[in-house]
């Protein structure tokens, strides 16, 4: 499943730009939390950055991805703007989602995402659903399905990767193995070392690759999106990564891993890494990087600025938008 | 000479309201478990064999093949939540759930995820999904050995119907559920159609051969009467009417209002015609606790308060599962009797 | 020298719930998501660390080790099926839920599985099975960025108290909350505990040592009154309490009723004191179509009739999904201040 | 797994006895609903007879098993008599479950049977909790799972394996594979070529064996119990084996299969072979096969004859055992 083309200094570029805006929002979201700004329950994406990035620069703009609970990331990496982002943490109208949503609904589908959704595994099922309008349309677009290794367990993502096989349905799914499901280890939850090893039981590809590596999530993504839009069906990809952080904003104490463990993983920071892969043998420079670091900055000091000048939903955003008017549509 | 009118069962209607709408509209696709059957099996010769649990779906394969009309595997969550990311991406999926029992299997991508979805993404995104699912018990009285027992036989659509964003209709008859599919399918949210498994000959009649929608959210008065207003979800709309015929012998005139739609429930009407009989019975072939009998009761109740000569009368089935044995059923299900005996006490 | 009372919290009484009955068992087992924390770590050193959402289960791996504190894989379909086949095998499980609003992915192993499998065995099997499950809003004004949002903030026991079989218990306090859970434990039968996730220092009170139980079945008058009834679910109990006393300053005294267990309903007591009061309100916070609070008011409706001075009044969370934005989300739940004007409506 | 051991004469004629009882059960069941009898919505397990007689052959008397809709072959390879199950058929409050559950629950709870249960999976949840209880009341108990393959696809399948799977649980999950689920072809709704490759990725051993041969099913049911007994954890049976009529009694075309493939079926018909073999090799004779008909045919005759004559449940029936009444238990 290895594809043999190589990243180009553009695609490197637009990775290392995407990481470290989903970085620098994560940072300063979690700077806001711990200085007392609500916004809600917060899943920081923090460590992980390379697998979104390295996923989403193998898909186009009109491609789809669905997101879990740890969403940021997927949604920055796929195009949300952060000024929306940031305005719908801070639960105003001028929000993803007119500040109805949160942190655990962001969404804008006409940047082809399904959404951010909290219920484990739920939305692996939209990104089969997204495959199957492609295929049904007959559109070249691809659907990745972004989970973590304990929604590799629930019940659906079985359903669905059976039925992506059968029909062959262009879906990657995407298991981003962190180590944890809040605060039960891998090792315990999963009957199988590799959670990868279970693709073989639905007759598509697994791969496991190194989710601290942008570029090699990136080439499987490419090989599962050419298999994918070949008609040739759904792909598996496991990529290894670890969250910094607690489960959510509350967990703090970590008592559940070891600090030798939390070391290791950030001595393999994604960020770090590949800048120090770029100092040793290019293309990018690192002044490169600097500036796209400092230009990601402005982009959030802006997106706070912005989200603390929106105004709030008006009460009467209670009872809007429950049911969908008539309006557009086949009618 | 006059001109033949065409009758079709309640069965044959839901079938044409799916075929006219996916003629119309090539982003209208069904799916289920054997809604075709022998998938695959073209190359023997063989298709089309089953058709969804009432062949709602017999015949829609043949015209509109198999990317339309997708046999799943048994995995409701799953594909439920297929057709939930299908309606976010230019379909109109179409999921037939076989009996409403199974929504257990299922019931997050309906009720967190279908029904939530514009809400929470902020209006920003259109969801036109139906689930169609047949549920109820057959409570005829027949000298049956048994029925389908306590997992296949539930009405259940009170926790559809507790959800908001879903809108829940529930068809009595061929010409409603021909109109009622047809505006779910236009609807650009979610709907469920409540597919009642034994109407039988009660629902069967006149239905117009083009298309047309029955509006949701409206209930619709099937009889007229000044006394007391019946009130019918489903088939217990044939029960209410059938009370009604026992009661007008005896002087008595009972309105009957078929509901139609539970969510969201078009209380004005019912409200209107309870000022105006001063008494109310609700019939609700679901079980009592948290129902719609009693939903529609606290509302009339309070709305009508002024108007009311007895107490509004919550009838539903009984407060346990659906047992197996023939005789039982008989006795769980509201049946004409529960109903006349129940305007008589409150006419007194 | 006085003695000084014992105070925990709502979720430390739970904790001492479960401690005294799984001493005293040793069939009791728990289980459920990072009900304990660091599961199969403990050669590390590592263990106990998380005690479910709310800290109820901390520390019970320490005394009763991980063959009987099971956590388990995100799998609630699959465990909770497997504490129904534990339960008619000789154990006496207790499952966490985390929240309410993922019975959305089990809801068939509750509903149909549990709450039905003694009477479609004829009552020849015993199910002793409890469900915990945090659930509610936090509907406190404060000037919270937000909450969390529609899929994680939900009331939703309206669609476990419709299903036949199955009881359901809402404790209020930290004393009934203990009560509540140990009586639970030893029902022979499935019983869901509904345990609200802000309740914050209102629930913190009094809790003796020793086990004991608070009957399932049963409301409690928490506060006597003459002039109308508050019916109070969960924290609602608080909110009713909070308007009482503002209704007193005014001269109107409430009777407030704490339901404790949902279904099977103790109607008795709340209708014996409508029919004192001759007015009721019912505060709920679950959405209100099929809900609690609209059943309560069509039973008082109907068995109080001829009591009522005005309409019964059944207050719910607004019929919409719970929106994320703190603003929208106090105007979301019901408060006081809306039981308040409900009550000077109907005394008006 | 292959086990040496090889089934002794008597445990072959334990096996012929259940398969032929079981035959001659839906045999009579079929005539009866062909005559007009209502029992209600049955699905015959004509056809399948080998895999529940050669698994419960492996079973001890105090070991469980969960079933699934096609249940009345499962319960009586259990040991339930037919007399109380005909009448359960029959709505009698003479039944296994007083007339309350009908062919899709019979039950009978101290032969070890967790319950018929016609919601497709739920009950590979219960044979689970069983293999819990065994664990943890720390007895040598096994509890097997009975699904189809069309039970194979959905969600709980895939969470049981995997739980029992960590927990080293002592169940078998034993795949009938009949070749379809209603009208649906497996070929069409699996992934996988064999259902038991799955096994693979839960970290359990899988077999395949032939459902139509008694000792072959037998023979994997003994490894996989010795196994769970050892503490060695789960297994995967598939046995590959075909119904010979419709999906339940309302299922008369079969539209969506062949004709000829349904005789080939039928050519490996479990009686017929096992008859076969025995009558070259033994150590069973043919009349000693006989006489078990025979004695089963009037097992049967006296059955229906019980179900005929025994009383309807009472009009109370209907409110009654609801809730569990306390009693028993550790109260
Ligand atoms: C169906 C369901 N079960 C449980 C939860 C609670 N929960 C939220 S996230 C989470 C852990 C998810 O772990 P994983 O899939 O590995 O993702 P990660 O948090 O590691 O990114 C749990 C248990 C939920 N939201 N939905
Ligand atoms: C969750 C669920 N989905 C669908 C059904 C309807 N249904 C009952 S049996 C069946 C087919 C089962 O096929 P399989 O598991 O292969 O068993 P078989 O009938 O072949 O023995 C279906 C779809 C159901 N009862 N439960
Ligand atoms: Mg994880
Ligand atoms: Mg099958």
């Amino acid at each position: 499943m290895k594809t043999t083309s190589k990243p180009t200094a553009e695609k490197l570029a637009w990775m290392y730009e995407r990481m470290s805006l989903i970085r620098q929002f994560e940072e300063r979201l979690k700077w806001l939390v711990e200085t007392g700004v609500p916004v809600g329950a917060v899943h920081y994406y923090i460590g992980q950055e390379a697998v979104a990035a390295g996923v989403c620069a193998a898909l186009n703009a009109d491609d789809w991805i669905a997101s879990n609970h740890r969403g940021h990331g997927h949604c920055i990496a796929k195009g949300v703007e952060v000024a929306p982002m940031m305005a719908e943490l801070f639960g105003k109208v001028t929000g993803t989602n007119r500040g109805k949503g949160g942190s655990m609904h962001i969404t804008d589908i006409t940047k082809g995402i399904l959404g951010v959704n909290p219920i484990v595994g739920a939305s692996v099922g939209h990104a089969l659903g997204a495959a199957l309008s492609a295929k049904v349309r007959q559109t070249t677009q691809v659907a990745a399905a972004f989970f973590g290794e304990g929604g590799a367990g629930i019940g659906i993502t079985h359903e669905c990767m059976n039925m992506a096989s059968i029909w062959k349905l262009p879906v990657i799914f995407v298991c981003e193995n962190n180590g944890y499901a809040q605060a039960t280890p891998v090792e315990y939850a999963s009957s199988t070392a590799k959670i990868s090893d279970r693709a073989a039981g639905y007759n598509m590809p697994g791969v496991n690759v190194d989710g601290q590596d942008p570029v090699a999530v990136w080439e499987a993504a490419e090989a599962a999106v050419k298999r994918a839009r070949a008609g040739e069906g759904p792909s598996f990809i496991e990529a290894k990564t670890y969250r910094y952080f607690g489960h959510h904003q509350g967990d703090d104490t970590l008592r559940y891993r070891l600090k030798e463990e939390e070391q290791a993983a950030r001595d393999r920071d994604c960020l770090k890494q590949f800048r120090a892969k770029m100092e040793k043998s290019g293309p990018l420079k690192l002044a490169d990087l600097d500036a796209i670091d400092a230009q990601n900055k402005k982009l959030l000091d802006d997106a706070v600025e912005f989200a603390k000048s929106s105004p709030l939903p008006g009460p009467e955003e209670l009872y809007t938008d429950v049911y969908v008017q008539a309006k557009g549509g086949a009618q | 000479m006059s001109t033949p009118i065409r009758e079709l069962s309640f069965g044959q209607a839901i079938n044409e309201a799916l075929r006219l709408e996916m003629r119309r509209d090539p982003t209208v696709i069904v799916m289920g478990e054997d809604i075709a059957g022998a998938a695959g099996r073209e190359h023997l010769g063989l298709s089309d064999a089953w058709g969804g649990p009432m062949r709602a779906t017999r015949g829609l394969i043949k015209e509109f093949g198999a990317a339309r009309v997708i046999d799943t595997p048994i995995a409701e969550m799953g594909f439920t939540g297929m057709a939930v990311g299908a309606a976010m991406t230019g379909l109109r999926p179409v999921v037939e759930i076989m009996f409403v029992d199974l929504i257990g299997v299922c019931y997050d991508q309906i009720i967190n995820q279908a029904a939530k979805m514009h809400y929470m993404m902020g209006g920003k995104v259109e969801l036109p999904m139906v689930i169609r699912t047949a549920y109820g018990t057959r409570g005829d009285k027949r000298s049956y050995g048994g029925g389908a027992a306590a997992q296949h036989s539930q009405t259940l659509y009170s926790v559809l119907a507790h959800i908001p964003g879903l809108k829940v209709v529930v068809p009595s008859t061929a010409y409603n559920a021909k109109g009622l599919t047809i505006a779910a399918i236009r609807d650009n949210g979610p709907v469920v159609v409540m597919e009642h498994k034994f109407l039988g000959t009660s629902a069967k009649g006149h239905v117009p051969e083009e298309a047309y929608t029955v509006p949701i959210g409206k209930c619709e008065i099937v009889r007229k009467g000044k006394d007391v207003t019946l009130v019918g979800i489903g088939r217990m709309t044939h029960v209410c009417l059938e009370a009604a015929t026992t009661l007008a012998a005896g002087g008595i005139e009972a309105e009957v209002v078929d509901v139609l739609t539970i969510n969201p429930l078009d209380e004005e009407t019912i409200i209107e015609s309870v000022k105006r009989t001063h008494r109310c019975v609700v019939v609700d072939e679901d079980t009592p606790v948290c129902s719609m009998a009693r939903d529609i009761a606290a509302r009339v109740g309070e709305a009508a308060f002024d108007f009311l000569d007895a107490p509004v009368k919550a009838i539903s089935s009984a407060d346990t599962p659906v047992p197996f044995a023939a005789v039982l059923e008989a006795n769980y299900t509201p049946n004409a009797d529960k109903v006349v005996a129940a305007v008589k006490e409150q006419i007194g």
